[in-house]
């Protein structure tokens, strides 16, 4: 009989041991939904799997009888563009930021107090003043993101960025490299994975600014959607909403791992 | 050629612990120095002064006759024992960046035909240690031994008067440190270096070095161990032919060095 | 947690009543703190938990899953959330009808038909938009002239102050603090459509039938708070201060309120045919936004009981307008 | 003239570096404040630094008419017991799930994917499901915060437990330990101070989901107080109230990390 | 006495990628076996197999007759090059934690009087590597040699029939190493040990075992480097007294390990 700490499961019943507790979240909500049902055949709380997959069907696959248009993939568009464009600005911010910090100590003095102090203000709380600044529309939308995800990056790859090996950059400068090209030829590009690392960690944060942020003034978007039929107590429409933001999520996560582990092997060997 | 760098009165301390203290001495044009000493003792730091990482607290270090530069620059070239190549480049890039730095001050980086020209040279050099078939490679597809001799490449294709060597071999295998002692010595010979080497092998000193300094304390307080620093106590000429002679150092030493490191 | 009390309620002496933060809501908040509440359901040996809850949806939405027996809401989402999700509900008390607290508001322009072309900042699907509705039918004009955005009512004021912005469609407080800025102009309120958003307590019917003893107490502290807020100053100032103003912020919402501070009032409102009328445009309104359901057929897939009559499917009477319990306040029999 | 990534500033010039984006920062909040006012007297968005001092004045120093209570430093009472109580029971189950999942690997396979699955779920989107499973109390407040930082937690202190050396865990097993043995003696105490570092980083996300609840049920707590004063558009109590909650957001970071040198210093030196 | 431990045809793969072939050998109660070889070659494998945390591939291994336990167990101790000891129990911690699972089931910590007796023994042991000024301290407190020590003294408190050492000074500095050589020994006589001993360093390997071993590919196939496995090329039994004997096969194995190293 091994130790507990030693055995592990096979191929085969680690998938089964994974699947289950999904099962088990799927019956017990089907088993609640039923006995809700029972007492109220309208409750909206928890529908059943039918009326569910009859809300993925009007959303999806029927146009809108107002505008004539497929609203389930017009909302992920729109969330998905917002989020694109939010997480490239922080991500080039922290990028650029991040690395002239790490790399520059006479710009880490200023800067670190300042991002420290900046990741703790909670941005939901003073919208007013990022409306001021930004006024209402998608740049709105985007700022939020952009402020609620970066300064998570740029402290991220500062502290990367200082991380590198002294001896790299010792190195560099005894091949004869000056401060800009030390920082183009042997920081940037060993940062840009890691980069990556940090968006992939931001994501998160990320889609949470995103549906605050479609909560607050807008017309589209997977959070919209979700704040609006909430007015009607739609979860019927919300579940699959919610299910999908997680898969898109999950998608997202997954395709910047494949990406970076194609264009840069070597980082990923390394470790 | 007697005094290609000399060192007047070289301290150095951080805070209050004395690391080198008083350290007087020269070194001829293409000399290979090996230095050993227990851990901790100031090898390093003794580098580091070299190659300007660090300031010496007191005295002056010049190379021929002027103070030396207070920054790491390409007359000065070094391998450490690991991270001394870059990861995210393969090996021919890696030898051909020292040339990019020179030859494009913008951008770091060349195209066209005098990119072509940069190649050419890493090529070279690749060739020079034995990399030629693997000028392709990124460095964690290379062996220990092979990324050393990579750094060694990369290092000398700047044409530096002065190598430093930081532990070059100590994390390869034996067998591959027999051919990396050979190249260094094959190097070292055809470009005229003068080759500063730390080493924690004894043998491995008396083998490469023309001089092999030991570093340690001449005093020592038990009761304040940073007080006193470490500085040259032996300092050996050594060369191929008196074999015997650099054997009975070696046993000497070895004993020596047996004390100091348990105190 | 996932079962809500039982759908053909039984007795029982502990009930729990939620409400959000608006002027016509606040007495709830008095009551609590004072004692009145928990004198009136001492009175008939129940309990009775009133607990606020911020976010005005969510209070409906956990009243409409079973976490309460009764919630403060206007008539409009009192059809379009509780009674469209087949939690058959009774308005027990109608405190008020808006007066001027529900107004669309331009940044340019000085009367209702400047308002095409223009994006209005709204909550979708609230009052805000039934009065928009209404307000651009009465001169002609339909939701297609305007585009409506989205907008959290928490944000609206500070939307506002953004040039991305020039029009909007809310409710008090937040009407009020819009027109105290430079630019902006009142080009309809809901004084031009009164009686048409009216701030409800709805109960549950089973419960209400199976426990009358739960709204004669909620009646009876209800019209004792009434009277309370009416006479005195100090009261009003209390309530301001609890909705996150002071006493005079709580006046400038009042005067736009048509508060029923007597039962009689109510109880005529109640059983005016006018009700019926209202319950008819917010029945169309409400279908025509998808608001009733997949199921709904027509406005009146959902019956709406008054006392001048059914509006609507007799058969699937969700929502119910009883002035009984109010009448009992009349007559003094509480 | 050295390269500028050699230079560092000395420790004078780097405190006034730091202070230096701080000053700006006011300076163009009083300018701004200052143009606005010149505008519009009554303009609220940006209070001049008299408006808000009075209004500290008022929310701190004077006891509230209506409730003869001393609003700010309750709400801040509420706010922080609310959180140090959601932290606190997130880092417990992070604690035993991460760790058990972590040591033993037939506990990780059906735990790993559903743990990721729900760390994707954005909780905001499914309010209403968690009003309703855990109440509008106290307790949905603090199951929020639970909800929020937990799977982060739980998926860190598995790593980190995946992370400690296996020489360890075979060098424990040599010593003759069973399973529970060695996690209770080797990885258990070894995981804490990291279970520190990983509630250091979610403290912000802490926050983001106290005040997200305090605005959706409650009656006091920090995030309640901007919540209801934001229809007035308050900007006077809104931002000390903000600066407030950065503040304890830093001073609650920075006991961490005190305590965890404390009591771990062998931790400290390691790294 | 002779066949205190026996291995029969032992292979190992990791998918297509043999690591050992076709091992049969017997080791005798009280042998100190050092292994050296490549790196890669499969000497921590093997050790692992030893150890229970990898199971052959093929092939047997018995102690005193009987299979070999799959899992570590207290019989057999072992020494790491790094992360021997656990940072966050102090010197005195770090042995008696060996007794507080044995005599503690529930806990592994043991409280009043039995505790007593635990730091009892763990003090006889730190005192026996020379830690007894140190049972205070902490793991990051001591120097490298000073860990190791720790490690040893850990490993001995269980009293184990064979122990496991992994390149337990390659992080040592030749100086300090020394005085580990003694203690090892000193160590293994008083204590009867078996002791498999994997070293980078030859003349270690000659210096303290009773025996070494060379792994080596006997075939090589220079299109497929996985086809073939190591195992054992030179099987050298050795003693104090025939010390020419030894140099003699140091300096063939030297010769050797340079050609399959760079091969
Ligand atoms: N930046 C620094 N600040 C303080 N002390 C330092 C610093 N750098 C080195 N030291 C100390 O100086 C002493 C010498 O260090 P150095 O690295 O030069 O030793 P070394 O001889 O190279 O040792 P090793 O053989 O282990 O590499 C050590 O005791 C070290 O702790
Ligand atoms: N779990 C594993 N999966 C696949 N390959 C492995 C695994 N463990 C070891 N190997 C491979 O087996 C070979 C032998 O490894 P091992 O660690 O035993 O070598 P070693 O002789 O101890 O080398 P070193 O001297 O560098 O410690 C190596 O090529 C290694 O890549
Ligand atoms: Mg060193
Ligand atoms: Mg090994």
């Amino acid at each position: 009989m091994q130790r507990l700490i030693n055995r592990s499961p096979s191929r085969p019943l680690r998938i089964a041991l994974s699947i289950i507790p999904f099962v088990l979240i799927l019956l017990t909500y089907q088993i609640s939904s039923g006995m809700r049902k029972a007492e109220n055949e309208q409750d909206k709380l928890l529908p059943s799997f039918t009326e569910i997959a009859s809300a993925i069907d009007r959303m999806a696959l029927e146009p809108s009888k107002r505008s004539g248009e497929y609203l389930f993939w017009r909302d992920t568009q729109s969330s998905l563009s917002r989020l694109v464009k939010g997480v490239s600005i922080a991500a080039f911010i922290g990028l650029i930021v991040g690395l002239a910090a790490g790399a520059i100590p006479l710009i880490a003095a200023p800067l670190k107090p300042l991002i420290t102090a900046v990741s703790l203000i909670p941005p939901l709380a003073i919208l007013p003043v990022l409306f001021i600044v930004f006024g209402l529309g998608e740049l709105s939308k985007i700022m939020l993101i952009v402020l609620g995800v970066s300064p998570f990056i740029v402290r991220d790859i500062l502290q990367r960025t200082q991380e590198l090996p002294r001896e790299q950059l010792v190195k560099a400068q005894t091949l004869g490299g000056n401060s800009w090209q030390i920082i183009l030829r042997v920081i940037l590009p060993q940062i840009l994975p890691r980069l990556i690392d940090a968006v992939r960690l931001s994501l998160g944060t990320a889609w949470l600014f995103l549906i605050a942020a479609e909560a607050i003034a807008s017309t589209d978007g997977l959070g919209y959607r979700i704040f609006l039929v909430r007015r009607y107590m739609s979860m019927d429409i919300i579940l699959p909403y919610v299910a999908w933001i997680t898969l898109l999520a999950f998608a997202t996560d997954w395709l910047l791992l494949q990406l970076s582990r194609f264009i840069y092997p070597w980082y990923h060997s390394e470790k | 050629m007697n005094n290609f760098i000399e060192l007047t009165n070289i301290s150095k301390h951080y805070g209050d612990k004395v690391v080198l203290e008083r350290m007087t001495t020269q070194i001829a044009k293409g000399e290979f120095v090996t230095l050993v000493g227990a851990s901790g003792c100031g090898k390093s730091t003794f580098l580091r002064l070299l190659l300007g990482t660090e300031l010496a607290s007191s005295g002056a270090i010049t190379i021929e006759g002027e103070l030396i530069e207070k920054e790491p620059s390409s007359e000065r070239g070094i391998v450490f024992q690991k991270y001394s190549v870059f990861p995210h480049l393969n090996a021919r890039q890696n030898v051909a960046l020292g040339i990019e730095f020179e030859r494009s001050v913008g951008l770091g980086r060349l195209f066209g035909a005098k990119r072509k020209d940069a190649i050419d040279i890493a090529d070279a050099w690749l060739e020079a240690v034995g990399l030629s078939s693997s000028a392709e490679l990124y460095p964690h597809e290379l062996s220990g031994g092979m990324q050393q001799r990579l750094a060694l490449a990369q290092a000398l294709v700047k044409k530096p008067k002065i190598l430093l060597l930081d532990e070059p071999f100590g994390a390869l295998d034996p067998g591959i440190r027999k051919d990396m002692h050979e190249l260094v010595l094959k190097l070292w010979q055809e470009n005229q270096l003068t080759v500063f080497m730390v080493t924690h092998d004894l043998k491995e000193g008396f083998h490469l070095g023309s001089r092999l300094w030991v570093f340690d304390k001449r005093r020592n307080d038990p009761h304040a161990p940073n007080r006193f620093g470490s500085t040259i106590t032996f300092d050996i000429p050594l060369n191929a032919q008196n074999a015997t002679r650099n054997h009975q150092d070696l046993e000497a030493i070895k004993s020596e060095m047996h004390i100091v490191s348990t105190t | 947690p996932f079962t809500s009390p039982a759908a053909h309620a039984q007795q029982q002496d502990q009930f729990s009543l939620c409400w959000s933060i608006y002027v016509g809501w606040m007495p709830w908040e008095y009551g609590d703190s004072s004692g009145i509440i928990d004198k009136w359901a001492d009175k008939y040996g129940i309990e009775i938990n009133v607990v606020q809850i911020n976010d005005y949806v969510e209070s409906i939405n956990q009243y409409t899953a079973g976490q309460f027996d009764a919630c403060s809401m206007t008539n409009m989402d009192a059809l379009t959330i509780p009674a469209a999700g087949g939690v058959d509900s009774t308005a027990l008390i109608v405190g008020d009808f808006s007066n001027g607290n529900d107004a669309i508001i331009l940044k340019e322009g000085s009367t209702l038909q400047d308002i095409v072309g223009q994006s209005v900042n709204l909550v979708e699907l609230s009052v805000s938009h039934y009065l928009l509705a209404r307000a651009l039918d009465s001169v002609g004009l339909s939701e297609r002239d305007v585009s409506v955005i989205n907008t959290s009512d928490a944000d609206i004021v500070a939307a506002y102050t953004t040039s991305d912005v020039t029009a909007v469609t809310t409710w008090n407080p937040l009407v009020n603090e819009i027109l105290s800025m430079p630019a902006a102009t009142k080009v309809f309120d809901s004084s031009q459509i009164p009686g048409e958003i009216i701030d409800t307590l709805m109960v549950k019917t089973d419960v209400l039938q199976a426990n009358p003893n739960f709204g004669k107490a909620l009646t009876g502290a209800w019209y004792e708070i009434m009277a309370a807020m009416e006479n005195s100053e100090e009261v009003r100032a209390h309530m301001g201060e609890a909705s996150g103003t002071d006493q005079e912020g709580y006046e400038a919402q009042l005067a736009s309120t048509r508060m029923f501070y007597s039962p009689v009032d109510a109880v005529a409102f109640v059983n005016s045919p006018e009700l019926k009328a209202t319950m008819e445009y917010v029945a169309d309104f409400s279908f025509d936004h998808g608001l009733l359901g997949d199921g709904a057929s027509d406005s009146g897939f959902i019956g709406i009981e008054t006392p001048a009559g059914t509006f609507g499917n007799a058969n699937n009477v969700q929502l119910r307008f009883d002035p009984s319990f109010m009448e009992m306040a009349v007559a003094g029999t509480l």
